[in-house]
């Protein structure tokens, strides 16, 4: 993105006209155009190595093979990428590769995203003629703290050495002896210790690195992609969550299998740290998935159709000078822009509600790549839209208020339940939006259970100030939904400007309002 | 008084020996049918019932039918006519059985000076009865039919009600002919008549007075029996007949009266057409053969002679219709009814003219 | 009219074939019974329990797992198997072998036969020629379905 | 015959020594061309001598000169003494024998390119050498010869004798460079080529170090006398260096274009023993091979190219009817599959299974496929390499597989 | 006890590292002089290296399992090594080494007992002209035979 748009050079791929950036690489201008070429030690993220040699394309003009990952487009370039030539040089390389490959794909993690395996399924599909014995090298080398290094299946790309050369500056993993036995390892009594390990099982094309988290926990093939954002920390990295659909006849111990980056050069780049990879049991661990009814006079059962309902009704029936001293509300950051934003209207704009405050997690440490200090993915955002990030203090919460509305299970870790029960004991009605069942849960009367990050649609302002819209990796679980639908109805509820929410059927809408009213949401979006 | 009395212990009797006849055979011609069937396929058929190990070819399957049958679950759907449902098994069973009174198993037997007519009852109009209680039986049919109060056991009750007395009437016009020939209706006499010889070496059986008479009984009867080829009522394989509502049984009464009404068939063939209990050219003391010679024998083998030789008549025709079950595929409705009314009817008016003219000649 | 004589006729023969075949089968029987040993059999008819038909090579029978010769089962849960079972009745749970030319071994494989379907895909399929369908039992009735789930000792036993 | 110019004065005693060099009018080409000469004019001289590098792919030096941009980072010279080609011992000799002319060709072509620092590589187990380098060094800093300010024009330069330590890649250009920086040998990828980007990022001149020991008689004696001791367009003598089975092995100063016979029959004394020429290796050992059929041949660089084999560095192998080609091929391979720097996957593999169906032939379980496997795979490593180790190994390998196949079929 | 250069070392490596511009490019030279100084390069003089020079000790790994030149194992006094190339063989190297093999009771890539000589056979010497030829520390060796070597090696113990 930083790179300035560069002049257009017209090139030819397979004889169809293309353009391309001047002093971009072949393999660049090819994927442009759609066209895989098969790499293995390329990756976008390093400078070219051109030692795997499977990149290698036909130019006119050149007695030899080049490398796409390196060689530059020149103006009138002829390409062939699928030549007779080029394809029999890629199988050669596949039968070296295989060679020496330990054929245990099925005790392989990779297998399945395998590139090797895919490429052997393009190009090669032949014969093993190799009756030689392999080399003999290390088949489980703990390298790091989640990861495992299997030397034979290595095929000594060295994107995992160059990325902890050039990335993370560790580094940690050297090439040690050559030829035939190259190998990649460790330096015996050291080990991948940084917060981007998981990583380089990610990069791996091959099986050669796996992550322990996913070992052994399933086959990738049975994994399916949800495009989201980590909501672990304001940096919002993009990531894609792999889950497992299920089987008809067994119960899966749970959805959420590992979570893998995604590209965004604006905000990640090609990483995810190892707290966000790792940290997906959030997503899976005590979630709750039916609607809690602790307390409830006279009311009949509460659905999703009747919660707007239900709170509209409470707030209503208050006194005008208590609507505003008598309401208090509780927030958290893992609510999107459009949720945010609806909360503000309604409570702050509209109710003058005073009481707001936010319940977070504590802040933790930064590492000064991508992970930050702050563990709340939409601080940003809740600032830029009005609200003053006040810390919840009990005592003021808890005077003269009549009715709490809470967002999030945070509370609970910010105080203990003793203290917290007997400041809550002293508010008459209690509401709590939260996707855990909680031992919080009981403190309160209702309690909805809501979808996360990963589980419904919206926006998130990371701390930079970058809008990212994410939407719906997985099915939240049982009646969970997300807030900004009870959120619209609970404006419409109210009354205060009823047609104002009903021009809201989903939360692009409401981000497109939000550009008209907050000038820093304008046009951030697209 | 000692005289009425054995005279009600006698029939008493007779009327013990006739059922059980009637009923063993009824059980073993299940056994039968299933033997026969399994051996014109290929196939063993029931060999597997046994008793303490014993298994004798199968023997005790109907007992184990029977067993079955009994214990298995009585049950009489809900939304039916729950009176009228349990009686019509009951009608069907009854009115086949009671058939077999009028039935000759043989000759007079003497015992000292005491006569005993082989025949539980030796009406004057022994035929006409037969024929009436043949046709009452089809009460059972439409009111288990009905009764069921489901549309498919309704047409099953329905088709068999139309199949029934279509062929009926073929019934009894084919034997009008066999009266005219043997001026009788009482079925002794007709089988006594049947005793005489033609042409002094052919004995005078129905089959060789009325031959086409015989045709268009055998046909309308095995239409009677509701058996394949002629099973639209109940057509177990694919058409849901008449009896699909019960179980148990009842059921089995059902079945057992289907096999009954075979049994019955049999003994009217061989009574009105194969000279019941005649042995060709036995007299009551013995044989008395055409060319010439004699076999006297005493009066008891004559009278087993022609109990055996009804029996095997009977069974022959059993056996004879169970092949005819098991090797013609069933009949299509339209052509059921075209056969019993535009061929056998008619046939059979012919079969009376063409008696009359040959008998008046 | 000579075409209804024609199917008359034709009706008679149809009788005629099957008292043949009632009349040679109960010849053929009465000489079994009566002891006598014929090449030509009354019936086709197998005495199932008593006497069983020969499994064909290519049957497929009840699945077994193969062992290692030490015993461990063969199957690396590569759950290739579990993919490409088309009525998803089995179930595989890896887990990690300490043996590093192992490493990885089923700790949980069941196979749910109350679902399967027996179209041998799962034996197609295993990379490690550990699952087979060559046991020829085919009598594994059960009377509850749960008797039908088979683990890995079952599978194995 | 024409005259002998690098080994002249190979016969003197202590040649080694700078004063011994001087008398026979060494350093006289370096003051010449510092003293009188610009470097335009020094690098328009050697760009009309025609002279091709004498490493093995014969690049003309001039034009590679020419390349070196012009800036302001620092410019390096390498000079590729790291003789690892089997069969080749002409660096170790000339340099053990004359270590001063050597420092003279650096001497100018620095000046004539702009650079103040150049690093001789010279191949670890020259250790011997290296020292008596390092001493020629320090001799000429005391002359002025190095070091700052030489001979008053203005022109620093020192030069550091680095000395590798077992890698037969690190001849290769780039490999060479990571070497000298401290890493592992393994090729860089091309463009950018060295001479723009090379040591330290920098731009660097590499050249080997016959070539370099060639450029003080450029100088001195013109380029129009250097092309005539040789080929139009490839000037100067060569030196081949003859070894295997022949009377006289040793390095022989010859005119470019001698013929092959003529070498190995008249001035190497012919065969040892009396035994039967079977096949020569003309110009190191991944030069394909030539049988004694094809050694009528002139040995120059277009001529070899014709018979399908190439001159590369000169060094001629003698093979003899009795040696076993089977184990020709056994060390040709072991040798490369040893010396493969692991980097890219068709020479890291390739020859290490090429070599593993050799020993398995030479083993006797060798079957008739298994010599169509070694051509299908040493073709598949041809052209497929980052750098020429690759084709290096092939082209030995192809040649005799083809050449010799019946008798490598009468192993299996 | 981790090794220390001595002082007089430790002053030609800092002029060594002083003519590179970084201090890395220095590293072959100094592994040169560990291997002198200390008899082999182990995962101590690694972390030496490495320390000296500012770099991670698998930098130093890399090179040292990379360049045959260096030894990981301790070596004997004498480390002969015999050229197994092309030239050396066909003039019968392998006879030549065969024969040390039996003179010294260990096969190549091994160090005597008494920690006196190591034996490996290597690539190309370099000294093609003086086949077969060996090199004892550094110290070139031509035209071998079993006589000749009787002698040298005589002359060193």
């Amino acid at each position: 993105m930083q790179e300035r748009a560069n002049e257009m050079i017209k090139i030819f791929i397979d004889e169809k006209p293309v353009d391309a950036e001047e002093g971009t690489t072949v393999l660049k201008a090819a994927e442009r155009a759609g066209i895989h070429i098969p790499h293995l030690c390329y990756h976008p993220a390093f400078p070219p190595e051109g030692s795997c040699r499977m990149c290698l394309v036909e130019i006119e003009g050149f007695p030899k093979l080049e490398l796409s990952c390196s060689t530059v487009v020149k103006e009138e370039m002829k390409i062939s990428t699928k030549s007779e030539r080029v394809v029999e040089a890629r199988k050669a390389v596949l039968e070296f590769l295989l060679a020496e490959h330990p054929l245990d794909c099925p005790i392989c993690d990779k297998a399945g995203d395998c590139k090797l395996q895919d490429y052997y399924y393009e190009y090669g599909l032949f014969e093993s003629q190799f009756k030689e014995t392999k080399e003999k090298r290390e088949k489980k080398l703990k390298i790091g703290k989640s990861l495992i290094l299997d030397q034979e299946r290595c095929i000594l790309c060295t994107r995992c050495v160059r990325f902890l050369k050039e990335v993370t500056k560790t580094q940690d993993l050297g090439v040690f002896h050559r030829g035939v036995h190259s190998s990649v390892n460790i330096y015996e009594g050291t080990s991948v210790e940084n917060n981007y390990s998981g990583n380089l099982a990610e990069i791996c094309p091959v099986g050669a690195i796996t992550d322990e988290d996913f070992r052994f926990q399933t086959r990738s093939w049975f994994l399916k992609e949800g495009e989201s954002i980590c909501p672990l920390c304001s940096r919002g990295c993009n990531i894609l969550i792999e889950y497992h659909p299920g089987f008809s006849r067994f119960e899966l111990p749970n959805r959420v299998y590992r979570i893998k980056a995604r590209e965004n050069p604006e905000v990640n780049g090609f990483w995810i740290c190892d707290r966000g990879r790792y940290g997906y049991s959030y997503l899976d661990e005590g979630r709750a998935d039916k609607i809690i009814l602790n307390k409830i006079e006279g009311e009949n059962v509460l659905t999703w159709e009747n919660i707007s309902e239900y709170l509209g009704e409470k707030i209503n029936s208050m006194s005008s000078a208590k609507k505003t001293s008598g309401i208090a509300l509780i927030l958290h950051t893992w609510l999107s822009n459009e949720e945010l934003f609806l909360l503000h209207k309604i409570f702050k704009k509209d109710l003058k509600v005073e009481k707001i405050f936010f319940a977070d997690l504590p802040e933790g440490e930064a590492d000064g790549f991508l992970l930050t200090s702050e563990p709340s993915p939409n601080r940003r955002g809740a600032q830029e839209i009005g609200f003053d990030i006040k810390a919840v203090d009990l005592s003021t919460l808890a005077d003269g208020t009549d009715f709490l509305l809470a967002f999030g299970p945070f509370l609970s870790g910010l105080f203990s339940p003793k203290y917290l029960k007997g400041a809550l004991s002293k508010i008459k009605r209690k509401v709590l939006f939260s996707s855990y069942s909680h031992e919080l849960n009981s403190l309160f009367d209702v309690v909805i259970p809501v979808a996360l990050i990963a589980e419904k649609e919206g926006s998130l302002t990371n701390v930079e100030g970058i809008v990212q819209g994410f939407q719906p990796a997985l099915e939240p679980p049982g009646e969970s939904l997300p807030e900004w639908k009870v959120l619209c109805d609970l404006g419409k509820e109210l009354g205060m400007d009823s047609k104002f929410y009903s021009e809201f059927p989903s939360p692009e809408t409401i981000l497109s309002e939000m550009g008209e009213k907050i000038p820093f949401f304008k046009k951030k979006n697209d | 008084m000692t005289e009425t009395l054995t005279e009600m212990l006698v029939i008493f009797i007779k009327i013990v020996c006739a059922l059980v006849w009637l009923l063993a055979l009824t059980l073993y011609l299940t056994w039968l049918e299933r033997k026969e069937s399994a051996l014109i396929q290929d196939r063993l058929g029931a060999n597997r019932a046994s008793i303490f190990g014993i298994r004798i070819i199968g023997l005790f399957q109907p007992f184990a039918d029977a067993i079955k049958m009994i214990f298995k679950e009585d049950f009489v759907p809900p939304f039916s006519r729950k009176f009228l449902h349990t009686m019509a098994p009951f009608i069907s069973f009854f009115f086949v059985a009671i058939t077999i009174a009028a039935i000759p198993f043989g000759d007079t037997l003497r015992i000292g000076n005491r006569t005993i007519n082989l025949q539980i009852l030796d009406f004057n109009v022994g035929l006409l009865f037969i024929l009436a209680m043949l046709s009452l039986g089809i009460y059972g049919i439409i009111i288990s039919g009905w009764a069921s109060n489901n549309k498919y056991t309704l047409i099953g009750g329905l088709r068999g009600a139309a199949q029934v007395i279509s062929y009926e009437v073929a019934l009894g016009l084919s034997l009008i002919g066999l009266i005219m020939v043997y001026p009788s209706l009482r079925l002794s006499s007709i089988v006594l008549y049947q005793g005489e010889l033609l042409f002094g070496f052919l004995p005078k059986w129905g089959i060789f007075l009325q031959p086409l008479g015989f045709g268009i009984f055998l046909f309308a009867a095995l239409a009677e029996t509701k058996r394949v080829p002629f099973d639209l009522p109940e057509g177990e394989s694919e058409i849901i007949g008449f009896f699909t509502e019960y179980s148990g049984l009842k059921w089995g009464l059902f079945m057992m009266t289907d096999f009954m009404e075979v049994i019955i068939v049999s003994t009217l063939l061989t009574t009105l057409f194969f000279g019941g209990w005649q042995v060709p050219w036995l007299a009551s003391d013995g044989f008395h053969f055409p060319w010439g010679g004699e076999l006297l024998l005493p009066h008891v083998v004559v009278i087993l002679l022609q109990v055996a030789a009804f029996n095997i008549k009977v069974f022959f025709f059993c056996w004879l219709q169970i092949l005819i079950r098991w090797t013609y595929p069933r009949f299509r409705y339209d052509q059921v009814m075209d056969l019993g009314w535009k061929l056998l009817v008619p046939l059979s008016l012919v079969n009376i003219i063409g008696t009359g003219i040959i008998m008046t000649i | 009219m000579i075409k209804a004589l024609g199917y008359f006729i034709e009706i008679i023969r149809g009788g005629l074939i099957t008292t043949r075949h009632f009349v040679v089968n109960l010849f053929y029987h009465i000489l079994k019974v009566l002891g006598i040993k014929t090449k030509r059999k009354g019936s086709v008819t197998i005495q199932y329990p008593e006497q069983k038909k020969e499994i064909a090579s290519r049957h497929r029978s009840l699945h077994r797992l193969m062992t290692r010769p030490d015993g461990k089962p063969r199957c690396v849960a590569c759950m290739l198997c579990v993919t490409v079972c088309p009525s998803e009745c089995i179930y595989v749970e890896a887990a990690e072998d300490p043996d590093p030319e192992i490493q990885k071994y089923p700790a949980k494989f069941i196979i749910d036969l109350g679902r399967c379907c027996f179209c041998g895909f799962c034996v197609e399929a295993c990379p490690e020629d550990a699952i087979r369908m060559d046991t020829g039992n085919v009598e594994f009735a059960q009377y509850s379905q749960q008797d039908l789930i088979y683990d890995l000792d079952k599978l194995i036993g | 015959m024409k005259e002998k110019v690098l080994t002249e004065h190979f016969g003197l005693e202590n040649l080694y020594k700078i004063d011994v060099y001087q008398k026979q009018g060494g350093y006289r080409a370096a003051e010449k061309a510092l003293k009188k000469m610009k470097p335009e004019e020094i690098l328009e001289e050697v760009k009309k001598a025609n002279l091709r590098g004498r490493g093995g792919a014969g690049f003309p030096a001039g034009i590679k000169w020419s390349f070196v941009p012009d800036t302001d980072k620092p410019k390096y010279l390498c000079v590729n003494a790291d003789e690892g080609e089997p069969g080749t011992f002409k660096d170790r000799y000339i340099m053990s024998h004359n270590p001063h002319m050597l420092l003279e060709g650096i001497i100018i072509t620095a000046f004539c390119v702009g650079i103040s620092v150049a690093f001789i590589y010279i191949r670890g187990e020259y250790e011997a050498i290296a020292l008596r380098l390092e001493q020629a060094i320090s001799e000429a800093y005391e002359k002025g010869f190095l070091g700052k300010n030489i001979l008053e024009s203005g022109f620093d330069l020192d030069v550091f004798v680095h000395r590798g330590a077992g890698a037969y890649i690190c001849g290769e250009e780039t490999a060479l460079l990571e070497s000298l920086e401290g890493k592992r040998g393994n090729p860089r990828l091309k463009p950018p080529f060295p001479a723009s980007v090379g040591l330290f990022q920098c731009p660097t001149v590499i050249n080997n170090v016959e070539t370099i020991f060639n450029i003080s008689h450029i100088i001195l004696n013109g380029a129009e006398w250097f092309i005539k001791q040789g080929l139009p367009k490839d000037g100067g003598t060569r030196i081949f260096g003859v070894s295997g089975m022949v009377k006289n092995p040793g390095i022989y100063e010859l005119p470019l274009g001698t013929s092959l016979k003529d070498i190995i029959f008249k001035h190497a004394g012919g065969m040892k023993e009396g035994k039967k020429l079977k096949a020569v290796i003309p110009g190191g050992m991944s030069a394909p091979i030539l049988t004694a059929d094809e050694i009528n041949i002139k040995m120059d660089f277009d001529s070899l190219v014709e018979a399908n084999s190439m001159l590369g560095s000169a060094a001629i192998i003698v093979i003899d009817e009795k040696t076993s080609i089977l184990d020709v091929l056994k060390v040709v391979t072991k040798f490369y599959s040893h010396e493969s720097c692991g980097q890219c996957t068709p020479c890291r593999i390739g020859n290490s299974w090429i070599n593993k169906i050799v020993i398995r032939i030479a083993e006797g379980k060798g079957k008739k496929e298994d010599i169509d496997s070694i051509l299908r795979l040493a073709s598949n490593i041809e052209g497929n390499t980052l750098c020429p180790l690759g084709d290096a190994a092939a082209l030995p390998i192809l040649s005799i597989t083809k050449k010799f196949r019946k008798e490598l079929e009468s192993y299996v | 006890m981790s090794p220390e250069f001595s002082e007089k070392t430790k002053k030609k490596i800092e002029e060594i590292v002083a003519r590179y511009p970084q201090k890395e490019a220095a590293i072959l030279p100094v592994l040169h002089i560990t291997q002198q100084e200390f008899g082999s390069i182990s995962a101590e003089e690694e972390k030496l290296v490495a320390r000296i020079l500012g770099i991670k000790p698998i930098r130093v790994r890399e090179l040292v399992t990379f360049y045959t030149m260096f030894s990981r194992k301790s070596l004997g006094k004498y480390h002969i090594q015999v050229c197994s190339n092309l030239s050396c063989s066909l003039l019968g190297a392998g006879n030549f080494v065969d024969y040390l093999v039996e003179k010294l009771g260990i096969e190549p890539g091994e160090t005597t007992p008494d920690k006196k000589f190591t034996l490996s056979t290597v690539e190309c010497l370099g000294a093609c002209e003086r086949a077969p030829c060996m090199m004892i520390n550094f110290n070139y060796y031509g035209d071998m035979n079993p006589k000749k070597v009787d002698e040298i090696l005589d002359g060193l113990k």
